[in-house]
Order: structure tokens, then C-alpha cells, then sequence
């Protein structure tokens, strides 16, 4: 199986890889902080940031990339600021990719890690409020390890999503190999050439042995996380 | 690493162009559908070549000075064929023909509004006065290779897709070939972004020479017919 | 000094409390779903009141007109929930230091945490967990604590364990304590404000001595619950029968145990059912407490029981009788005679220090 | 007829604990952390115990030797959790109707529930909280009834309420009763048989009489627990007084309110510390109960109590005096002697029918 | 706005939502089993089954859309069996777009409802069994209430991912109007020739709207739960 597989694929398999990790990484603060406030808070416009968060699930993958290639592409609004600022380019770029993998699998990180919020108790945040903590401290240290399993169960659901994301990462980085083709474009590229079924099968193959791995270890910290808790 | 050349080509040209880039050092080929690259093209992609199958495209994209007009080139052509699984008889290209080997079965066509494959099919079938009688049998798919597994899987009878994908799969025949004058010209067309880019003007150039050219026939594809606009 | 007074709608309910509750520890005290806990977590900063006023020392926690509402954390209070309400995810240790480590060492040793230290939540005791919550409550060194039936899930060892501890914490470290109970020993043993409710109002408060002795208390409180709270001090001890007599202003009381050294003041709770009255001084009883008493007061209760207040000295004390011995031993307020009190019927819930 | 024989290691915890409860209600006392709730557990089909044999009138419930596991739903018992455990998202009434509605229309009325039928059980107080529990457990109609301290959120009065109709229960439904319970004065009242556990083991078990009122046991349940518990029959009522007039083997007893109707079985209990010895029948006291009794035993515990059994006709009798007292009144085997019972002592909650 | 959509964009729209309310209600009992399974039992296999949930997630969508080709095509396996047995179609016809959505859809839902049962108090569970209810009467009025909340989340969640699954849906059932062309595979053909930018500006809105509706409802239904709960 591991011979079908040359260069290209390989670089694919690596970027692949980096771009789901740092996708996750990136969006996780940002995840957990929406799902905190829709949880918990209620102020106007809630409703309009959930709609917005779900959005990239709604729309077909392509819309989505278009839509980033719009506002972050160079000539984009935000594409534009950020080059011009931070240096930070998107378009055509592997963090494009991350970038886009990021934005398909919001919806689902926020949704676990939403729900793992509303499982918390109030009553463990009060008995830490009158214990003096801070906000912040309650949050830290009460709520948040709490919010654990969602947390983790968010990250893997992203990641999965991420490693898989195909429609709007083409739209907006195009599949550059080295830069921006990771294995679901490559994969496409393979299906429009004849003989090239061994790598194809090799590429599912491979993602499905990533995605197994990170699943199984998210499971086994799952399960650390409960005995902890359960006391068995 | 960014590559000196970047191409983005047309996904159905990644046989010939993968043989031809690694010709070279530095060129690294991006593949998409046509649309796509276009869009991406009109929004500042750092492309360097953009090949094509799709003419219209590439109009928006002179028109937009997203290429330069001088340096559109014709590279290739294709013939549109009609395809059945392996072992499906050849057929003539008639109503009633085509309504039997269909049965209850279904038409494999990439998108007839969208898909250069599609909209090519849906000219020949007017052009032969088959549109009426299959119009409503059409599966439309969004990209030829889509169409071409629904034929080999045996979902569809029937298929329309360019010859050069007859070669990816074994598991389907050749059943008639449309007529030349029963469409436009297919036709694959190749324009730089830069007139100054001279490496990227070389490889163009290796695309329409006499070793790239025999690359795309050793793919299947036809010498290009008709004039790059 | 705390002040309450709040009013809170609640469903059907209707919270609509004031009281004072001067330092030492205030009981409140009433029946089930009498509104206990909402005024416990108004003055926590759990509960916002619709109108009122609640201040400590002066320093408003909550006042409607002003539009004052401390945040909890702001509030500096110890509450020990009715359930426990310890972090699931950290260790009795962790939980313990949540809220600072005042006086660590003592709280580990006294509420017995010692072998505790180490374990998640899930794996202790419906006792042991309140202790957990009480120790952590304590540690965190606030102005006010609430208590809310911290020692209900306890039994009656662990109980008699803890119980000096608060009493020490009120004497020692003056913080103020609104104490939630069923109680009325434990009530008697520490408060020394005693607040009664009842659907959600106040119907009697004021120090608990006075509001324990007051014959009325009687069928507010329960017959059992009812008995003189007095101040003795300690006047001697008598070392090989274990006994320490205590002296008050109406005689001397010689109860089971050594209670404290010299001089040291001890209060007394007096169950009413456990003081019998005689008309003349008896003789060879094991009783060993007899004082001479006047009648102050005979309340005549809806049941058998009949209430009546004594004057020993200048203290207050409550004795029940049956009618029947009421009428028999023709009692009338004003007469001289004699309260047997058994030195074994103060149990040790009935004295504190 | 229940049988119980059951080890399980929880952690550092080793529970290995064997006792028989015969029908009525067996009490299992023992300090926070002593293994009862794990017992309870234990017999419910909650924790699986490593080995051992748990029946009920000769089935096994469970049984390591046969591999007998029986699921708790085919143990038709019924669990009051020390935590409640209300569904929280049905009301009050399909919560007490979820296991059975067996004479709801009594459960509802006797617990007090008829305002809480509508509510969430968010919406309750603990107490209510608990009751809801208790109706719940007695409408599933279960051939065991397990209860872990079900009235430790309750408040006097309505523990008051709620006794009676526990004594119904296992009078009239003959259902078997485990008790777990801090309480003294209701363990004395309900059980027929009381276990006491220590660190996972049973210490002493046997009939609730024999076992309170020998005065070995008034280490292990505390001074103020001790006291004997006799089957009384109504002898009289003297309804103007609002008193009862038992009879037992030793005599006559007075107690406050109207127990039962003429010939009915009443028990009392008679806490060892409410019992006055009198070398001489005294006169003119308020207490109406004189008692000529034999000193059976003189027990000398570690403090300043000296626990004396008493032999009153057949039955036996425990006081707790001062030694003081005890060597004042050389107090010796076999002596005649009186024991002064105080009407009122004698408390509501002491009494059982 | 309204002007831009044709007759055929109108039938894509009723045929997106008629998917995605199919795919729903017909993977909920499932995704629900299967979050029960994978929250509380332990069997050998178990990590497993989560994989093989987790797979549509992972591989992209066009894969997804070829397998399922290869096993409900009328050819596969399954597809031959179900055709058959039951008379069920699913090769080009809108119920085969409703199994792609849902097959899409899965692993969101199944996360979302699992994360629901591991917030279940085992303790409500004990209690239930000790008042003589039957595992199945437990699971239907102590478990199942419950994780209402997993539930709901997790339908909404599948819901938005059913309505904008584009790649695996064309490639299993390609795009026949009125049958089984839904918004995304009208808005993919358009956005492949230039000046159609209107239409698909209006698909994308109806899109929206479609999933803010959904989301809208979906918490107030949780919101009246909470409050049920909650007592306020
Ligand atoms: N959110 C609410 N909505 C409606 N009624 C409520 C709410 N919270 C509490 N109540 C009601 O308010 C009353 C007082 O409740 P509270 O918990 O303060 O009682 P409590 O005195 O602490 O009782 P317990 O001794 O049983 O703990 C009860 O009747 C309860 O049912
Ligand atoms: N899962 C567990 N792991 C380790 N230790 C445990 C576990 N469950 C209980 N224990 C320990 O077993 C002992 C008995 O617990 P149990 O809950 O049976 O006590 P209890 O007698 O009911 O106490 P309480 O009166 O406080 O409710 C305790 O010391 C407790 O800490
Ligand atoms: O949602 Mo897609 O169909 O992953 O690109
Ligand atoms: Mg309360
Ligand atoms: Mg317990």
C-alpha cells in the first residue's frame, strides 16, 4: 500500500496533517470562547452569531471558499489589512488552508463544546464565586475543566473535519502541491488520471488510519477524564 | 516553497501537464475545474499559467486583464464520445437508439449549463435532435470524471464524457463518437498572467512545441483545432 | 451586625424577611420550604432580592434604593451549601484550598480530613463531603458565614466533634454566622440570635435565651425544642466523679464531664421537658441539681403540655408539665418551689462554651 | 426475612458486613463513612458486591456461589436515596407515580405533597425535595423498602407528620424496612431490629430493646441514645388532661396526648438519661410517672456516667446517673428501688404505636 | 432578490429542505442508538464503530459519494438487496440525496446526542430500575429526556450539513431537477459560468434563512427545556 504512494502524496500527507493541527489550534481559544457566550449569555444579536457560526455547515463548501477568497484574498477587504499588518497572507497559502479548515469545522467544535458548557452546573460556579474567585478564576479553574469532554469532543470533531475538508479549501487556495494540496485535493487530482487507483485507496487509507489515531486518543483521555471524576 | 512557475490547469489535463512539469525543476501544477480556476484567477490567485477547457472563461479573464490577450494560446482538442460499460455494443447516434440502450436507466452527462464537458454534450445532442428524447433522462454530475464512474459503476447505461477519459477506466467501451460539426470546437486554451514572466512564456511554449504537443497525444488528446482568440 | 431585609417573589412563594442578626452566630430556624435557603443565598449574592436592603457592619451588600448588588466574590462569605457542592474535578485537597488556606492545619485536623486529602468527591461519603464543604468554607477566611443544615448529613459523634469548633470560631475569630437548622440543640449550643420563620416571614426573632424561655416559643419550635438557654460559669470541678458544677444567679448546676477550667463561662441549654417541678425539697433522688424557683408564667399549650416559666436568680428557665400535674400541684405564677434538673438530661449538644 | 452477607473493597474501604433482618424495620446506625449506604446499595442491585449472599425470604437476590445477580428491577425494592434523585424533568406527580401509583391518594395526603403536585422538582426545597422521594418509594407498592436517612432534611414537625405513617407501613404492609439513620429517637421508635456498623463491619445487632437498652451499647450509640424501648398497651385515656395511661409488665406510664385507642400496642421508648432514681417513692413532683424497680446491672462507662439496668416487671429499663449520684445512693445489684419518668420526657417522637 | 430564482431554483429549494427534514428524521433513531452505544457500552469493537461514524467526517466528501455509489448503486450490494427486498431505491432519486445528506450528517449528530448521555446522571438512571422500570422504560423516560437537549443540537447541527452537502450528494445521485438537484448543486452550476452571480446570491439567502429558521426554533425548544428544568 505504502509504495503507491510518491513524493507528492507524502508532502500532501504531512501538509495535511499541519493544517488540521494548526487549524485546530488556532480556532479552539476562539471555539470555546463563542460556545462559552452562547451558553451562557443573552444579548442582542445572539441569535445572529449563532446563525453566523453555523453558516459554513449551511452553505455548500464552495460558497464558503468562495466567500473566504472574497474577504481574504489579496485584492479582500480583510486579506488586505491583514497582509498589510501583521504580514499575515491566506490566499493560496497553506494557512489558507488551515484558515478554511478552521472555518468548516467551527460549527462543529462550537456546538460540542456549547453543549459541554450547558452539562456544567451553576451551582459549582456559585459555591466558587463565594469562595472569592474571580471571574476569570472560576472559569479557569471550575468551568472550563468541566467543560473538558466537550471540549475534547469539539477538537476531534474538527479535526476529523479538518483533515476531510475538500470543497472550501480548493475554492480558496486552489491545490498548490507543497503549499496548499492536502490529501482530500489530492485525491481529486488522482481520480482524473488512469492507474492512479493505488495511491487513491493508499490516501483514503492513510486519513482514515489519522483520524482513527486521534480518535482513539481523545477517547482514552475521555475515559482519564471520567475515572477522575467518577472515582472508579 | 513557492515554485518560479505555477500553473493552474483544468483538472482533465492533469495527465499530459504532470508529464510535461516534471520536465522541469520548478513547476508546480495546481488542478481545479475551469470555473473555479477562473474565479480564482479574477481574484488575484499567484498564478503564473491558466490552461483552460472552457473558451468562455477564458474571455472573462482577457476581458478583465486577468491574462494577457496576446499570450492566449490553443493547446489541445478532444473529441466528445458516447460511452456504455465495458461490453456495451456501439451504438448509432439516433432517438430511438439511444431510448433503448437507456431503458429505465439514466444519461451520465457533467452539468449541461455549467460543466465545459456538459455543455459541449447538450450541443451535440441538439445538434443530432437526441435532446428531446433523453433531455429528461440526464444525470448531470459536476465534473467529467463523476459522470465517467457512473458509467463504469454500471449506474448509468449511457454517458457522455471527452475521449481522453475513455483511458482512466477499463471498465467502459467506447459506443459512438460525436461528429466534429455536431459542437464547438473543444477546445483547451492556455494564456500567462505576466507577458514578463519569461520562464512561464518558456513553458507555454514547451506546451505548444512539437514535445509537448506529442505529450497530448500520447494522453489522447487531438492537435487543436480552430484559432486561440 | 448584619441587617436583612429583603422580599423576593418566587414562583407561588412570597420571601418577605427582616431581621438583625448582631455578631456571634444567628440560627434561622422553620419548617421545610419556609424560605431558609433563599434568604441564606440573598445574602450570599445568589439570589437577587426585588426590593430590600442587606448590609454588614454597615457596608451595604445589596440595597434596592441605592441599586447596590456586590457580585459573591465581592462579599467575602463562607457558605456551606446544603449540598456540599464540592468541584468534582479536584482532589478533597484542591477543593479545601479553593478559597484560601486560613488556618489549614487546624480545619484538617478538627473536621477529622486527614485521610480525605487525597480523594475526588465521587468517592466520599454523604458526611464526609459536607465536611469537605465546611472546611473549605473556613478556609477561605470570610466575614460572614452561612450555613445552611451544615451538619445534617453528620452523626452524632462527628456532630459533637465539629460543634466546638464552631463554637471556638464564633468566640475566637468573631465571624459572624447565620447558622440553617432543624436543630434545636445545635441551635441553642451556638446561636446567640435566634430567627423563626415561617412562610417566608420572620415570626419571632431576638437572643436565643430569651426566645428559647418565652413559654409562646413552645409550639413554634416543637415541645421538644423548647428549654431555657442560661450563661454559667464554671465554679468548680469535681475531678474523680468527672463533674463540673457551674454557678448562674440562681444557684449551682453540677453537670456530667469537664466542662472548661475555672471561672470560664459556659452556656447551658435546658430542655423544658427534662426540669421537673417539686413543692418541697426532695431527697435521696439521683438528680442532682435542685433549685428553688419562682413561677413566672404557666401558658396553657392546645395539647397536654403545659408551659411555665421559673425565675432562677435573675435567669430565665422553662419547665413542661402535664396538665394534669399542673392542676394537681395547684401551680400559680408567684409560687416558691423547687426545679429538679437531672445532671445527664443537658446532653453534651446542650452545652457549649 | 432478609439476609445479608456481603464484602466489597471500595478503595482503601473494606466492606464485610453480615447481619439478619427480620420483617419490620431494621435500623443500620453507624458514623458517616461506616459503609451503609453501601450496604443499602448492596441489597438494591447497585454495587455488586465481591462476594457473599443477599435474600429475601429465602430467594437470593444475589448469591456469588450460584452467580445470582438479580437486576434491581426484579428486586421490587424501593430506594429513598440519601440525594433524592428526582427526575427532574417531570413533575411532582409523575415523579411519584413512576414505579407505581399503589394508594397514592394516602402517600399524598400523609406526606404533605398535594401543593407540589404541578411543580419541577427544581422548584422544591430539600425537604420537599425528600418527601417527594418518600411518596415515590411507597407508590411503587416494593417488598422491601430501603431508606437512607429519608428524614434528615426534614424538619421536626414534619418528621412528626411522616412517622406515622412509616409505623403503618410496617405494621400494616408487613413490608420489611432497611433504615439508615443518625437518629436515635427514630431508630428507637421504627426498628424491631437495629444494626450498628463500624468501619464496614457490623459491631452488635439484635432486637432494638435488647440492644439500647444494655448498657454496653451506650458507648457505641452515644450517651444521649441509650434508653430502653418496652411494648406498652393502652390502658386508659384521660381525655380532659389530654394523657394516655399505658400499661406494661411494671406498671403504669402517663404520657402526654391520646396514643392509640383502649388495648392497643404502643411502644416507647424511654431515653436512659430522662430516668430519675429515688431511694424513697418522692411526693409532690410534676413528674407523674413513679416506677418501683430492680437494679439489675450498674455498668461504669469511661466518663462521668454510670449506666444502670433496671428490671420493672419483665421489662427492662436503662438509667444513665451521675456516679456522684451512684455512690451517693450506693447503688447496688438488686436493690429496690424507684425510677421517676417524666411525663413530658417521654417526647412524641419517642413514641411509637 | 427573489427575481434572480428560477422555476428550477425554486424546485431545488423545496427539494433541499424535503432532504434534509428525510435525512433527518430517518438517521435520528439511529445516530441516537448509536450515541447511546458509544456513551455507555463497552464491547469489543467499540472504537471501531466510533471510527467507521466518524469516516464521512474524514474522507472527503467525494469518496463518501463513490462508496456510497459502490454500496447503494444499483449494482452494490446493498443497493441490489434494498431494491429488491423493500422496493428502495436510492440511485438518482431525492431519497438517495437524503442518505447521502444523512450519511454526512452522522458523525455531527451522533457526537452531539452522545456528549447528551454522558451528561445523564446515572444516579436518575439507578433510581428509575429501582422502581421496577425496565431498561427500555428507563431509556424512553428517564435517559431519552434527557439528552433532549444532545438531541436537539444534534439534529440542527445534521440539518444545516444536510442542506449545504454538496460533493457527496452530486457524486451518488448527481443533479436531476426536481429530483435530485438541491440548492448546492444549483448554486455549484452556477457558480461555474461567469454573470450569475445574482442567483446564486439568492440561493445562498434562502439557504441561510432556511438554516436560521431551524437554528430559531431549535433554541426555543431548548430554551423551554431549560426552563422546564430549571424552574425559572
Ligand atoms: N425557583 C423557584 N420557583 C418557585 N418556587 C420556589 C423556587 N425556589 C424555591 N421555591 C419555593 O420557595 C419556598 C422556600 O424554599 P427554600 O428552599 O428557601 O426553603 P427552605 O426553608 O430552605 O426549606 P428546606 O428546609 O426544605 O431546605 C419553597 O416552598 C419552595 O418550593
Ligand atoms: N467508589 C469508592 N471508592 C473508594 N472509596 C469509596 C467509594 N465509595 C465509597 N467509598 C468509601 O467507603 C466508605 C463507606 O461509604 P458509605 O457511603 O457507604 O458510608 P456511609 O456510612 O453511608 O456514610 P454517610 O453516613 O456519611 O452517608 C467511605 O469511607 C467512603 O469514603
Ligand atoms: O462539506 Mo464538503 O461537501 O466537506 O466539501
Ligand atoms: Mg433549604
Ligand atoms: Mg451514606
Amino acid at each position: 500500500m505504502i509504495e503507491a504512494l510518491g513524493p507528492e502524496e507524502w508532502t500532501a500527507i504531512l501538509l495535511s496533517l499541519r493544517v488540521a493541527l494548526v487549524a485546530m489550534l488556532a480556532a479552539l481559544p476562539l471555539a470555546v470562547w463563542i460556545a462559552y457566550v452562547l451558553a451562557r449569555k443573552t444579548f442582542p444579536g445572539r441569535q445572529l452569531l449563532n446563525g453566523v457560526v453555523h453558516l459554513p455547515l449551511v452553505l455548500p463548501p464552495v460558497v464558503t471558499g468562495y466567500l473566504l477568497l472574497v474577504l481574504f484574498g489579496q485584492q479582500g477587504p480583510l486579506g488586505g489589512f491583514l497582509d498589510q499588518t501583521f504580514g499575515i497572507t491566506f490566499a493560496f497559502r497553506w494557512t489558507g488552508a488551515a484558515l478554511a479548515a478552521a472555518v468548516m469545522a467551527f460549527p462543529l467544535m462550537v456546538r460540542a463544546i456549547r453543549l459541554g458548557f450547558e452539562a456544567v452546573d451553576p451551582g459549582l460556579e456559585q459555591a466558587a464565586a463565594t469562595l472569592g474567585a474571580s471571574r476569570w478564576r472560576i472559569w479557569r479553574t471550575v468551568t472550563l475543566p468541566l467543560v473538558l469532554p466537550g471540549i475534547l469532543a469539539g477538537t476531534i470533531l474538527g479535526f476529523a473535519k479538518a483533515l476531510g475538508e475538500f470543497g472550501a479549501t480548493i475554492t480558496f487556495v486552489a491545490a498548490i502541491p507543497g503549499e496548499t494540496q492536502t490529501i482530500p485535493t489530492a485525491i481529486y487530482g488522482l481520480l482524473q488520471v488512469p492507474g492512479r487507483e493505488p495511491a487513491i485507496v493508499s490516501l483514503v487509507i492513510v486519513s482514515i488510519i489519522l483520524a482513527m489515531g486521534a480518535l482513539l486518543v481523545s477517547e482514552w483521555l475521555a475515559r482519564r477524564m471520567a475515572q477522575r471524576l467518577g472515582g472508579t | 516553497a513557492r515554485a518560479e512557475v505555477l500553473i493552474f490547469a483544468a483538472a482533465s489535463l492533469k495527465e499530459p501537464i504532470d508529464q510535461i512539469a516534471e520536465q522541469f525543476d520548478d513547476v508546480v501544477v495546481s488542478y481545479g475545474g475551469s470555473g473555479t480556476l477562473a474565479r480564482q484567477v479574477t481574484l488575484g490567485a499567484p498564478a503564473d499559467i491558466v490552461l483552460l477547457a472552457n473558451t468562455e472563461w477564458m474571455d472573462v479573464l482577457v476581458a478583465g486583464g486577468h491574462v494577457e490577450a496576446d499570450s492566449v494560446v490553443n493547446l489541445a482538442s478532444n473529441r466528445l464520445v458516447l460511452i456504455g460499460p465495458q461490453g456495451t455494443i456501439p451504438l448509432n447516434l439516433e432517438p430511438d437508439a439511444l431510448r433503448n440502450a437507456i431503458g429505465n436507466g439514466r444519461f451520465a452527462v457533467g452539468l449541461t449549463e455549467a460543466v465545459p464537458a456538459g455543455i459541449y454534450a447538450k450541443e451535440a445532442l441538439q445538434h443530432l435532435d437526441l435532446w428531446e428524447a433523453i433531455q429528461d433522462r440526464l444525470a448531470e454530475v459536476d465534473n467529467v470524471r463523476a459522470a465517467l464512474t457512473l458509467v463504469a459503476r454500471g449506474q448509468t447505461p449511457l454517458g457522455i464524457v471527452y475521449r481522453t477519459d475513455t483511458r482512466i477506466s477499463d471498465d467502459v467501451a467506447e459506443v459512438a463518437v460525436f461528429p466534429l460539426n455536431s459542437h464547438r470546437p473543444i477546445q483547451y486554451l492556455g494564456a500567462l498572467t505576466d507577458d514578463r514572466n519569461d520562464e512561464a512564456r518558456m513553458v507555454l511554449d514547451v506546451l505548444t512545441g512539437v514535445q509537448g504537443q506529442a505529450i497530448f497525444a500520447a494522453s489522447g488528446f487531438l492537435p487543436p483545432t480552430g484559432n486561440a482568440k | 451586625m448584619i441587617s436583612v431585609d429583603v422580599k423576593k417573589r418566587l414562583g407561588a412563594f412570597q420571601l418577605d424577611t427582616q431581621f438583625e442578626a448582631p455578631n456571634g452566630v444567628t440560627a434561622i430556624f422553620g419548617r421545610s420550604g419556609s424560605g431558609k435557603t433563599s434568604v441564606v443565598n440573598a445574602v450570599a449574592g445568589l439570589l437577587r432580592p426585588d426590593a430590600g436592603r442587606i448590609t454588614i457592619a454597615g457596608t451595604a451588600l445589596f440595597d434596592q434604593a441605592s441599586k447596590t448588588y456586590l457580585a459573591p466574590q465581592q462579599r467575602r462569605i463562607g457558605y456551606v451549601f446544603q449540598d456540599a457542592r464540592l468541584f468534582p474535578h479536584m482532589t478533597v485537597m484542591r477543593n479545601l484550598g479553593y478559597g484560601g488556606t486560613h488556618d489549614a492545619a487546624r480545619v484538617i485536623e478538627v473536621l477529622g480530613l486527614e485521610q480525605l486529602l487525597d480523594r475526588m468527591p465521587a468517592r466520599l461519603s454523604g458526611g464526609e463531603r459536607q465536611r469537605v464543604a465546611l472546611g473549605r468554607a473556613l478556609m477561605s477566611d470570610p466575614q460572614l458565614l452561612l450555613m445552611d443544615e451544615p451538619l445534617a448529613a453528620l452523626d452524632a459523634p462527628r456532630k459533637a466533634e465539629i460543634l466546638p469548633f464552631f463554637e471556638r470560631l464564633r468566640d475566637e475569630v468573631q465571624v459572624p454566622i447565620l447558622y440553617v437548622s432543624h436543630d434545636v440543640s445545635e441551635v441553642a449550643r451556638l446561636a446567640t440570635t435566634l430567627v423563626i420563620m415561617e412562610k417566608g416571614r420572620v415570626t419571632t426573632s431576638g437572643p436565643v435565651g430569651t426566645v428559647l424561655s418565652r413559654p409562646e416559643t413552645v409550639p413554634l419550635v416543637g415541645p421538644r425544642a423548647a428549654g431555657a438557654v442560661i450563661e454559667t460559669k464554671v465554679a468548680g470541678r469535681l475531678l474523680d466523679d468527672g463533674l463540673t458544677e457551674l454557678a448562674f444567679s440562681g444557684g449551682r448546676i453540677m453537670l456530667p464531664g469537664l466542662l472548661g477550667v475555672l471561672g470560664q463561662t459556659v452556656r447551658i441549654r435546658i430542655p423544658a421537658q427534662d426540669v421537673i417541678l417539686a413543692k418541697h425539697r426532695p431527697a435521696d433522688l439521683s438528680a442532682l441539681n435542685v433549685l428553688p424557683v419562682t413561677i413566672t408564667q404557666v401558658a396553657q399549650g392546645k395539647g397536654p403540655g403545659v408551659a411555665v416559666g421559673l425565675r432562677a436568680g435573675e435567669d430565665q428557665l422553662l419547665a413542661r408539665v402535664t396538665r394534669r400535674s399542673a392542676l394537681r400541684m395547684e401551680l400559680a405564677v408567684g409560687q416558691q418551689i423547687y426545679a429538679i434538673i437531672k445532671a445527664t438530661a443537658v446532653g453534651p449538644e446542650d452545652i457549649g462554651t
